[in-house]
């Protein structure tokens, strides 16, 4: 099975081993992410406004050419899978968009929003199955507590992202079971942590990864997963949390292929 | 040719303020066969159909046409008018310039011309009218009442009280409603079950009364007057005739952990239940699906203790088909589903409960003996928060557009007896606005304020955040302070919004009545008949047609009862002479309008018809006016346009659509 | 096969099995027989059965059935549907009607003779697979796939649905899709679509030929006779009026109309009703499952019921004009 | 062009941009109740939704409200009236930055603000909010 | 062409067919909600959207209007049951065959509106109306012969 696959800036630098483990991870489970030719950056924010249309393009752009292969298109970094999400639903249902956008990329069949847009996790829940997974595993992280950490940029707006639901989600728990670990569930791991705000607003920022980091410690979680590059240096901003490590890298872990990738 | 008289109402200034109705009385006086036009400020008016009757003397008026309101509104008044007059009431028609024009239309002009043309449609069809003339059906004396709780019970009551025999049916194992789980009513706060189970009692034993529990309406058909009903009983697996009620089968039961409807699933129950002690009838019933019996066939201690021989594991499902003149829907609600509200953590915490289940909780019988006691531990609450508003007044898909109406105050009862019973409890309520409308109401939540020191802060709550400790953080606007606020509490309650009973929306279809987008029946007039469906014969009775507390609910189902009694009063009921007819001559006899008749209204005979002097036997279609209900789906089956609608004749629809379109 | 009807139809008029045969006779041309009753041996010396006996007698049942005894009528396969629909629209008397299902191996279309530039038919004769048109400028041979009725390239199939024997072989005709004619006009442009029927049906003299000949068309009296509906009219007067007629028409029998194709055949204009009738058979294929009026006689048709999650009548602008 | 009207102009622009109806709201304070940047705010969410309505906009303009909201879609996911004060905030904040001299966030700054761990998707997204 | 004299602008003419029960009483809703819509659309009151004939339609658009929209009980709610799914397969059918013949398919419509749904009522014949501006008069079917000029 082959997914067309959107990187994102991030894991081609700073979060490299994000993609990296999830590479691996996936040949592990007999599915391949073929990186979709000159890709663009998705912009690391969705477009707000209502009239704002060449901030998307690069996102139609990507998931035309998932179109054009015939594949669902992956991603992996949260903010990408956000704003190609998006934008997405846009193609689809919102028609001066998708006119104005369509004017701009003179593609040879318009896209209208065909494509399948998956996260990783998707791929795993919905196509691979956690238990499926679960067979798969051969190290399984036996007793670590682990605390899941969504974010709010995979779960909202819940009636577009529709990954989960967006209060109390439970992909990823599901996950960290299927790789043996024991999932701590705490009641901050659906709200932000500062995101772009970090920039010029460290303090306030940290505020906000030390309640969620305090939450989860709270319930006895040992590590954080996320999927965003941008959460992870947020959340490690918090003094003396809780170490957070990419998803992919837990799943490398437990599939037996984290040696050789280098960290 | 007619003789046709033009009626403009002003409808004070409803219709003259955008309708120059002189000039509508110019223009239809110029139409054909139009003797009399004149305008009337309110033509509904003693005066105004005083108008009617003196043209007509005046003029030997043949028809009549008024513009004025909807039909809905006015087109039976002045029917009775020239039926007075000495007209025969079909011979009128309404042009509605009130509803559909001047309403709608800001600019005077475009409201006159519209009005104009309307007025010209309305001539054009009087033209085409022909005296029309009632038949008569006749009245089965006996109602149906759908749904056992206090609407269905108060209306049955009122009905068997007139001397008219009432079947209840109720889905549940007992008869009682959501009223039977409450604990205290407000705004007095006498105990529920007190005053709810004499009338119980006196609904099962009334003579006139029979009550279908644990059964489930089937199928209708029919119409007013004279429906018939299929209704399932349910195989109880007892035998009603011989259990005693002594209960020994529940305690022996082997399966308990069913967990209790009743209680709102908070306790158990055995698979073989009544559903509360004061259950009516008091008769157990197996639930088959956690009964061991009837999962492996082993076990049967039910039977074994049973002295009375009662427990019959074959007994099947049984349909009972009855008929009535009319039925009372009295279906009630439930709370909505709280899976996408999570933010208030309903499905992470048990201490986060809806307040119907804090009724389980404060009652004696309820799954804590009656004790204030949070869910997942036991242990006293020390403070409980309140958020008001969960679900209503949403307009996402995720909750009602509507006020459930009911929660403000169930919510200050709540408040105040924890207050009273535990004074030690701090109890803060989160409110949006506090809606109080009603006799001694806003009385009462001023006294759960001032006399029982409840907190009540103005402001939503965004997220309550279970804790390590078992606590729950709630985070929260107080607007009034233009803070957000994070309190510790024990527990949450939540006034959960309330919603139809799912089993409605099945129940309309069956009943041709109408409902609207949030499953609430219409009623035939929201303000002027609100307690009966524009579907003749079907009457409702308390939260099916819209949100309403006991008060309200016991006032409604004994005006619904009224209507049913006044109904059941005829021997004979007038029924629409707008049906269809076939004209033999045209007919071929094909059976293509039989095919598509809902009411089996179309039977055929073969005649001896003389056909401009060919004498030949024919089949040739014939309906039932006491069957037909002038839908009219028989006239355009009809390829040769021999079936026709009286009143709404192809000649009359198209001298509209030629009157609109000249 | 013409003797073989003939004398089978001598033997059951003889033994009293019927009192009467309604069949063709022969015209003043060869290739224009006419409907006729024969009431004897000696008249059924009349009788023809040939390639141009393309006439559906079913309709002529409803008025056999009000007559006196049981009639013989010779059936082709199509006319069998017809006769169908006739009787589950209690139009025809099955007891008063003894059916021959005759052998048909396609029938022929005059016009498209006459379209070959042939003229001054003087006889026509011929086998199975060619015919012989004699003129007054000599012989010509044609062969019977060319000159063929529109409806026998799309036949419905060579089996009779309702009889009381068969006499004679049939050979398949189809070699044409049925809907190619409606598809090409779906995919027009609605001004093509407006321009394509706008000259088709202006050639409409309105002299009813389609509406007399029609099985479907059965009612006593038309809507466009009667004054129902205010709509009696006897020759077009205003340019919509036949518009009007042939929309009316075709929704009449829509979920009726057996697709016997006698409307086109009989058309003095050359008009191709059929594609009115076959775009409803087409859509109620497409939208409520495949259906064939008269394929038995017990079938309830699909304008007489529905389903709950049939199509809404939107989906007509969401499929656009193709 | 007067003042009052070019407050109507960006008040309709803020509605338009958003594609949200601030008069749906009830007034409830859930979006207030919800936000994780509450307590930096000067105008609160919910004020943000009264003040568009009142066409209050210049205040609104000037308020640092418009660089603490997170775009979390916490209060969107949350609103009960589907007013989604979120796409207000960003409507008035793209209005500020489409004039001359709004934007938040300088080049120039950026070298101060770097650190070896930072993401590249947080510089991305930071200009991305803060310039347009 | 039907033009209003002042404006020189196209009005058209719009016949809605309302079954009694469901969508007459959503006009009346949307009327006392004081819920707008062109006054170009006039009501017919059916008692079902089954009694609407094809040839009521036709008529309308032989006399000359330019749209024609008809309105019933929202399938599963028709007061006779029914009726309102036998109108759904023959207005699909009437409307397939007029799309065929080159009318433009924006100018006949079917709504379920039910007696609660004023706003969807207005909102149906503002967006009706508005579709019936775009496309323009209806010259297709209409017979040119009555007219007065």
């Amino acid at each position: 099975m082959k997914y067309s696959y959107y990187p994102g800036c991030t894991l081609k630098n700073k979060a490299k081993v994000l993609d990296a483990y999830a590479r691996a991870s996936a040949l592990a489970l007999g599915f391949e992410l073929e990186e979709i030719r000159d890709w663009q950056c998705c912009g690391g924010v969705y477009p707000l406004g209502s009239d704002e249309i060449a901030t998307k393009l690069s996102s139609v752009r990507a998931l035309a050419d998932a179109r054009d292969h015939g594949r669902e298109l992956v991603t992996l970094c949260s903010a990408c899978h956000h704003v190609i999400k998006r934008v997405n639903d846009d193609m689809q249902n919102v028609a001066d968009i998708r006119t104005r956008a369509n004017n701009y990329m003179q593609l040879d069949t318009p896209y209208t929003g065909e494509t399948n847009v998956l996260h990783f996790f998707e791929v795993l829940r919905d196509r691979v199955g956690f238990d499926a997974l679960a067979k798969k595993v051969v190290n399984p992280l036996k007793g670590k507590k682990i605390g899941a950490y969504y974010g709010c940029l995979l779960l909202r707006p819940g009636e577009i992202m529709a990954f989960d639901d967006p209060e109390n989600p439970r992909v990823m728990e599901d996950f960290i079971r299927a790789l043996g670990a024991e999932p701590v569930v705490y009641p901050y791991r659906n709200e932000c942590c500062g995101g772009y705000i970090s920039l010029k607003e460290k303090e306030m920022a940290t505020r906000m990864t030390d309640t969620i980091q305090e939450s989860a410690s709270g319930f006895g979680a040992e590590m954080l997963i996320t999927a965003c590059p941008l959460c992870r240096y947020n959340l490690n901003m918090t003094a003396n949390g809780l170490p957070v490590v990419y998803f992919t890298e837990l799943l490398a872990e437990a599939l037996g292929v984290k040696e050789g990738i280098e960290a | 040719m007619q003789r046709i008289g033009v009626f403009v109402c002003h409808c004070g200034s409803n219709i003259a303020a955008t309708v120059d109705v002189k000039k509508v009385v110019e223009m239809a006086a110029r139409e054909p066969s139009v003797v009399h036009a004149e305008d009337y400020p309110y033509m509904c008016s003693e005066a105004g159909q005083a108008k009617i009757a003196q043209a007509v003397a005046e003029k030997g008026l043949t028809g009549i046409v008024v513009c004025s309101c909807s039909p809905r509104m006015h087109e039976a008044t002045f029917r009775k008018a020239a039926e007075r007059a000495g007209i025969n009431p079909f011979m009128v028609e309404i042009a509605n310039i009130r509803e559909h024009c001047s309403w709608i239309h800001k600019n005077i002009e475009e409201g006159t011309e519209k009005a104009i043309i309307l007025a010209r449609a309305a001539i054009a069809k009087v033209n085409l009218n022909a005296p029309l003339f009632p038949g008569e059906s006749r009245v089965t004396k006996r109602a149906l009442v759908i749904g056992g709780g206090i609407a269905g019970i108060q209306s049955a009551l009122d009905i068997a009280d007139a001397g008219y025999e009432v079947d209840i049916v109720e889905k549940t194992p007992s008869i009682g409603g959501r009223m039977a789980q409450l604990d205290k009513t407000f705004p007095t706060l006498d105990c529920s079950a007190c005053i709810l189970t004499p009338k119980m009692v006196e609904a099962a034993a009334h003579e006139k009364i029979r009550i279908y529990t644990y059964s489930e309406v089937e199928k209708i058909s029919g119409f007013v007057g004279d429906f018939t009903v299929d209704i399932r009983k349910k195989a109880r697996s007892i035998d009603a005739t011989k259990c005693t009620g002594c209960g020994v089968c529940q305690e022996k039961c082997h399966s308990k952990k069913s967990l209790s409807e009743f209680n709102r699933g908070l306790g158990t129950r055995s698979a073989i239940y009544t559903p509360f002690a004061q259950a009516i009838p008091n008769v157990p019933v197996i639930d088959r699906e956690a009964c061991i019996k009837f999962k492996t066939g082993k076990c049967g201690v039910c039977a074994k203790v049973c002295a009375a021989g009662a427990i019959d594991y074959e007994q099947k499902d049984e349909i009972i088909t009855e008929k009535y003149g009319a039925i009372v829907v009295a279906t009630g609600f439930d709370t909505i589903k709280l899976d996408k509200y999570d933010e208030y953590a309903y499905n992470q915490s048990k201490d986060v409960i809806t307040s119907l289940e804090l009724e389980r909780v404060m009652n004696a019988a309820g799954p804590t003996k009656g004790h204030l006691e949070r869910l997942s531990d036991g242990k006293h609450p020390e403070h409980i928060v309140f958020v008001q508003c969960v679900g209503s007044r949403c307009s996402d898909e995720r909750g009602k557009p509507y006020c459930s109406k009911i929660c403000c105050m169930y919510t200050a009862k709540h408040a105040m007896l924890i207050r009273d019973k535990y004074p030690d409890v701090k109890v803060t309520v989160f409110y949006i606005d506090v809606r109080t409308p009603g006799k001694n109401f806003d009385e009462f939540y001023r006294r759960a304020v001032e006399e029982y020191g409840v907190n009540y802060i103005k402001g939503q709550v965004g997220k309550v955040a279970p804790q390590p400790d078992g606590s729950l953080l709630v985070q929260a606007s107080d607007l009034l302070d233009n803070k957000q606020i994070k309190l510790k509490a024990d527990m949450v309650v939540l006034a959960t919004a309330i919603e139809p009973d799912p089993s409605v929306r099945p129940l309309a279809t069956m009943l041709t009545a109408s409902i609207d987008t949030n499953n609430f029946l219409t009623e035939a007039h929201p303000k002027l008949r609100p307690v009966e469906s524009p579907t003749a014969g079907i009457f409702l009775s308390g939260v099916c047609q819209g949100p309403k507390d006991i008060p309200e609910t016991v006032a409604q189902a004994g005006a619904a009862a009224v209507k049913a009694i006044g109904l059941l009063a005829k021997d004979k009921l007038t029924t629409n002479p707008c049906t269809a007819k076939a004209d033999e001559l045209l007919c071929n006899g094909c059976s293509t309008c039989a095919n598509v008749c809902p009411y089996g209204a179309i039977s055929y005979e073969t005649k001896l018809i003389n056909d401009h002097g060919i004498r030949e036997d024919r089949r040739v279609a014939v309906v039932n006016n006491a069957l037909c209900q002038g839908c009219g789906a028989c006239t355009v089956a009809c390829p040769s346009g021999a079936m026709d609608l009286q009143g709404f004749s192809n000649r009359q629809i198209i001298a509209e659509v030629d009157a609109i379109c000249r | 096969m013409q003797e073989q009807l003939i004398n089978r139809a001598k033997e059951l008029l003889a033994d009293g099995t019927v009192v009467r045969v309604l069949g063709w006779r022969r015209g003043d041309m060869d290739y224009n027989p006419e409907v006729a009753y024969f009431n004897s041996a000696d008249e059924l010396n009349d009788f023809v059965y040939n390639g141009f006996c393309g006439a559906n007698l079913s309709k002529y049942m409803i008025e056999a059935s009000k007559l006196e005894g049981r009639t013989l009528v010779f059936l082709k396969p199509c006319d069998t549907y017809s006769f169908n629909q006739l009787l589950t629209e209690h139009r025809v008397d099955r007891d008063k009607a003894y059916i021959i299902g005759v052998g048909c191996r396609g029938k022929l279309d005059i016009e498209k003779i006459k379209a070959q530039g042939i003229t001054g038919i003087t006889g026509i004769t011929g086998t199975p697979d060619a015919v012989k048109v004699s003129t007054i400028y000599g012989d010509f041979d044609i062969a019977c796939k060319d000159i063929r009725l529109e409806r026998c390239h799309v036949c419905k199939g060579k089996e009779h649905r309702v009889y009381d024997e068969l006499i004679g072989e049939s050979a398949d005709t189809r070699d044409a899709d049925r809907m190619a004619g409606v598809e090409a006009i779906e995919a027009m442009s609605p001004e093509e679509k407006f321009a394509f029927f706008r000259a088709e049906l202006s050639k409409c003299i309105r002299c009813n030929a389609c509406r007399n000949v029609c099985p479907a068309c059965s009612c006593r009296k038309c809507v466009f006779d009667s004054t129902k509906f205010d709509s009696a009219q006897k020759a077009n007067t205003t340019s919509f009026e036949e518009k009007m007629f042939h929309i009316i028409r075709a929704f009449h029998v829509a979920g009726r109309c057996t697709d016997c194709g006698e409307c086109s055949r009989v058309c003095p204009q050359g008009i191709p009703l059929h594609l009115f009738n076959r775009k409803f058979i087409k859509d109620i294929n497409e939208l409520y499952g495949d259906y064939q009026a008269g394929e038995s006689a017990d079938q309830r048709a699909p304008l007489v019921s529905y389903t709950f999650e049939d199509a809404e009548p939107g989906i007509v602008s969401e499929r656009g004009s193709k | 062009m007067s003042n009052v009207s070019k407050t109507e102009r960006q008040a309709a622009m803020i509605r338009e941009i958003s594609g949200a109806n601030p008069a749906k709201c009830m007034k409830c304070g859930k979006c207030s109740a919800t936000c994780p940047a509450f307590d930096e705010m000067d105008i609160k969410p919910h004020q943000f939704v009264s003040y568009v309505q009142d066409g209050n906009i210049e205040a609104l303009a000037a308020s640092k409200s418009l660089w603490k909201c997170l775009s979390c879609f916490a209060c969107i996911e949350r609103c009960p009236r589907n007013v989604k004060p979120a796409k207000l905030i960003d409507a008035a904040r793209q209005i500020v930055e489409r004039e001359k001299g709004g934007d938040y966030l300088s080049p120039d700054e950026i070298p101060a603000l770097l650190d070896p761990e930072l993401p590249q998707q947080l510089l991305v997204s930071a200009f991305r909010r803060y310039r347009r | 062409m039907p033009v209003n004299e002042k404006t020189g602008e196209f009005t058209p003419k719009i016949v809605a067919f309302c079954c009694n029960w469901c969508s007459y009483a959503g006009a009346d809703l949307a009327g006392s909600s004081r819920l707008a819509y062109p006054a170009e659309v006039k009501i017919i009151r059916v008692p079902c959207s089954c009694r609407v004939n094809p040839m009521f339609i036709l008529r309308a658009f032989e006399k000359g209007a330019d749209g024609v929209i008809i309105c019933g009980c929202h399938p599963g709610d028709c007061h006779y049951s029914t009726g309102n799914y036998y109108a759904r397969r023959r207005m699909t059918l009437l409307f397939s065959m007029l799309d065929y013949l080159g009318v433009e398919s924006g100018r006949t419509r079917v709504e379920w509106v039910s007696a609660a749904e004023g706003v969807k009522f207005s909102t149906t014949m503002n967006e009706f109306a508005a579709k019936i501006h775009e496309l323009g008069p209806n010259v297709r079917l209409e017979d040119l012969r009555c007219k007065n000029n």
